[in-house]
């Protein structure tokens, strides 16, 4: 590792340090990093449990999910999201499913998306409907920006809390 | 049989509901609140959706949200477990609407069940004893004079519109009546601004008994005997156990029989719990029924050797009770459950928090059902159960030498438990000869109290 | 009763023994190496000395090492558990002159059966079915011819001097039989320097079958039903169960007769397991009895409902089995057990080291019997097992179901164990349908290898 | 690893300890680096046993024999201690027992201790006796020295590795 190397290093470091990164991979070509900061828990397998589409799938018992010891504690007390949705680690906004219940990215099949990728969103706008019983709850964005992403395909089950679009503030 | 099975509840019995579909090959759907996404039960299930944030009413409680989460699931059957949705009945008749089987009474059961008076009623019809009591309001002395004599003393005077014991007197004999009588109009008149004023048997020392039943969708019921429950603080039970030794194979018999006729012609379907007061003579009086599985199942499970939890199911799929038990319920020895709580053992406040030390007992007889574990965390929002110890004995004896011994094995740190409690009220003589009733743990701490304050 | 006992072993077994003993008022001396200081037996036991440095011989072992202990903590008796001096009728003789009561048989008895040539002539001669054999050495061809006649095809011709396989050949006919007479002798000679062969009667596919009995010092046994334990890798059980699919009430009832009668004439006492092998046909025969409590008595106490180790103390303390056992012994429903150790699921090597999650199941049906708990430490110097996982059920079936789910929820990390092989072993075809015998592990291995194979 | 390679790396993890980096794993052509610092995800896992044994229990009030827990405790595995005698944190040298029994100081009762606090003792002296099974067993002393402390009393029990004598070496 070449001193210029170094000194980028270093610097991402600092930079996860200051973005209160608790772990990082990295892998290119011949290098390989991996770091985590003191204090911070272990592995984060909630992000697979969040994920309603890996939990439908059948999982082979072995592979059943970590040992519960090994996840992050979610210290009960302090987990409860303020809103369902927030800020992800990119600067990005992630709104997210408020019920749990079933995706659709458009009024009737056959119609226009609500949004697509690319399109600016007004706080208040409809971004997509959620069935849950047999009601169709239209999902407003918390904030104004551009789509960025889609994370969950119409039609797809999504539970609470889960992300279902990208935004970029303005 | 069922495909797949939601469990709409959490901790223990989750775990327990979960335990009994895998063991039948029935596919499991944990629903969890975002403070339980480390749950055991969320782990062990085949399948796990979150519906909500941490308060119960917003997920354990949401019944949109449960039904949409089965839904998305496509479970073809709800188990409610106990507490949270497992009485209401509108969430019953939802499953029932969205094609759900519910794994417990149909609405209109639950609902007659939950109207307490409407139950007595049924009851008395079919000759279940009932506490008596004056029918209606007593408009004079002379009027609660005749109720008094026809109850037998003692007697309670009750406020209709009343509660907190104000407008309320024990009375012994008829000299006494009128005065007390007055006094208690007066204090009902000026805590509720209504003087009127009802009048039951008074029950000075009261046990708690309550009678397991089973019953099919084609009329059947069984009697699986009674547990004792008189160990309680504040209507919280403590400890539970089966049989009764106040409860003779006779009486056995007879309230089985009485209950069966019963519940038989009311149309119960599924498991159930009929609970009585039993007076100083022995003679029981129906309180209520709950129509649902109970904390304190196991401990009949290990006496008749009967899976309740398993039985659930297979009455829901429309099995007869006579292919589900295909011999005689007999009590076998003698089980005691200690509920272990998440409290402050002589404040009894809860106590949430991280468990970094778990060692649960093991060994001959001892059952421990529990959803937690070293490093798991008691969340702050639901009720403070974070362990059944449950243990088996061939008589009362055993069992009592049994439970002190995994009392002392089961060791848990990080948070204050119930355990300590419980070896001190094992500890106890009027406990260990079975001298109890539902005020035993008031006079408990009354003695704890006294003797504390002598030694000081 | 006893006042005061020592345990003179470890690991889960010693914390069997502290268990019952705490039941029924007996105090509690651990021994321990240095090795298992942080122990449970250590932790539970009222007191604990510390005997030696971590090896067996040195500690475990060292029969003044155990007295001295005991004699120092001053017990009246001494429950050697199973393995380690438990068998060592010097030790028990020694225990005798020290005046301290050895849980267990008398020396006498320890070593007759000890003596497997001796132990089977007692066997024979009370009627017992023994394995077929020739009487000393075969001198000739013509002589093996004959004795094979009398045994009946196929015999196994083994070197007296011999071991591991050599000198050692499977005769299925007369035909082959010379040549094959001649090739084991010269094996044997080459091998052993000693050219000496006996014959006895070939089981292609045997059952290890083995029976429980309990004996008081009045001179009465009784026979606790037989358990199954096929299921082994080299001669190390793996799972064992209870009742044997293949033993009829009739058979268990005969046999049971039989064992009665031999060792109430052979003097037994206290617990002992006498072990079969079953051929083909469903015959047994004897091969040696085990003077000491087993490894796998739980399944016995599951289906029996009799406290083992509780009758062991109250053998040894002069009671009569009639006061014991005050019901006819009834096999009721169906035990498994699950050795769970220590060791990698495919190599079998030992896994020492520590343990960071230690999840057990639980719930309806399940016992664990373990000494070892999150943040335990399993030392390299004693043998593998770390865990028994018992589980009982109404069938069969549902024990399998059971100790499937139980499997599934038995959480262990920072070390190896054979949990793995065991859900392996669960879901095999030929193990659920209970078509199984001692080779079974390895035609399992086999099938795993040949998958293995073809999917690469 | 040249001197520069060393100094980058020194440079590197002094850097990673300034930011409280818990765990680090570096990847690089033939180099790999992983790191992890004092303290970081230990929770005193030993400390956490010998605490187990602690807990709930009273210590019983064994008259006749030490209490397992205020004895020493030693990390099992690597615990088997090469003679049963050892030196103390404060230097003196400890004669532990290398028997279970039941320790005399003197031959006979009556009799004069083989020592006494202040006395000098040889390697090889015979400073005691604990019998076992009925045998006496005369205990020697493995060093020289000066006996500054007796810690069992004439005809209590002692266990294996019971600390008998303090010595001071000379």
């Amino acid at each position: 590792m070449n001193a210029g190397q170094l000194q980028s290093l270093k610097d991402l470091i600092e930079f996860l340090k200051q973005q209160e990164v608790g772990e990082f991979e990295l892998e290119q070509d011949g290098l390989k990093v991996h770091l985590s900061f003191a204090g911070h828990d272990r592995p984060a397998g909630n992000v697979n449990l969040g994920h309603l589409s890996h939990l439908l799938q059948p999982a082979p018992a072995a592979a059943a999910v970590a040992a519960p010891a090994h996840l992050p504690s979610v210290a009960a007390g302090s987990s409860a999201m303020e809103s369902p949705s927030a800020v992800a680690e990119d600067g990005l906004h992630i709104i997210k499913s408020p019920i749990v219940g079933t995706f659709y990215e458009a009024s009737a099949p056959g119609a226009e998306p609500y949004i697509k990728v690319g399109d600016q969103v007004e706080s208040g706008q409809v971004v997509c409907i959620v069935e849950a019983m047999k009601l169709m709850n239209e999902i407003e964005s918390d904030v104004a920006g551009e789509v960025v992403k889609r994370m969950v395909a119409s039609g797809q089950p999504v539970e609470y809390g889960q992300p279902l679009f990208a935004i970029r503030r303005r | 049989m069922f495909r797949k099975v939601l469990i709409a509840n959490r901790g223990e019995i989750a775990l327990r509901i979960i335990s009994a579909c895998k063991e039948m090959g029935i596919r499991t759907v944990a629903i969890y609140s975002e403070a339980d996404r480390n749950s055991l039960h969320v782990r062990f299930a085949d399948e796990a959706i979150c519906i909500g944030p941490p308060r119960s009413a917003d997920s354990y409680l949401n019944v949109p949200a449960v039904i949409s989460a089965a839904e998305i699931a496509d479970v073809d059957a709800i188990h409610p477990g106990y507490g949270l949705l497992s009485e209401n009945a509108n969430f019953a008749e939802v499953c029932r609407a969205s094609n759900i089987k519910f794994i417990g009474p149909p609405p209109e059961v639950t609902r007659l069940m939950g109207e307490k008076e409407k139950a007595r009623m049924s009851m008395k019809k079919a000759k279940v004893p009932i506490l008596p009591g004056s029918e209606g309001v007593i408009q004079s002395e002379e009027e609660a004079l005749e109720w008094a004599r026809q109850i037998g003393y003692p007697v309670i005077l009750k406020a209709s519109a009343g509660g907190g014991g104000r407008g309320m007197r024990v009375v012994r004999n008829a000299e006494e009546l009128p005065n007390f009588f007055r006094a208690a109009r007066t204090e009902a008149q000026n805590a509720f601004g209504n003087g009127d004023l009802y009048m039951e048997k008074f029950i000075e020392r009261p046990r708690h008994i309550e009678f397991q039943v089973l019953a099919d969708e084609h009329g059947n019921v069984i009697s699986l005997g009674e547990r004792e429950c008189s160990i309680q603080r504040r209507h919280q039970k403590l400890i539970e156990e089966s049989p009764s030794l106040q409860v003779t194979p006779k009486m056995r018999e007879e309230i089985g029989a009485t209950l069966k006729r019963c519940l038989e012609t009311i149309g119960y379907m599924n498991a159930g719990t009929v609970e009585f007061l039993m007076d100083e003579d022995g003679k029981l009086y129906f309180i209520e029924m709950n129509t649902r599985i109970q904390v304190e199942h196991p401990v009949t499970e290990l006496v008749t050797g009967v899976d309740l939890v398993k039985a659930q199911f297979r009455i829901a799929a429309g099995e007869k009770l006579s292919e589900i038990i295909t011999r005689p319920i007999e009590m076998r020895g003698h089980a005691i459950e200690c509920r272990i709580n998440a409290e402050h053992p002589e404040k009894f406040t809860p106590s949430a928090g991280k468990i970094s030390v778990f060692n649960l007992p093991g060994g001959n007889g001892v059952r421990v059902d529990t959803a937690q574990y070293a490093e798991g965390i008691v969340p702050p929002y639901y009720d403070s159960l974070i362990a059944k110890l449950i243990v088996h004995g061939t008589d009362r004896a055993e069992a009592v030498a049994r439970m002190e011994r995994a009392l002392g094995m089961f060791v848990v740190e990080g948070i204050h438990t119930t355990i300590p409690l419980h070896q001190r009220i094992f500890a106890d003589e009027d406990f260990r000869v079975g001298a109890f009733d539902t005020k035993f743990m008031e006079r408990f701490f009354e003695r704890e109290k006294l003797r504390r304050e002598s030694t000081q």
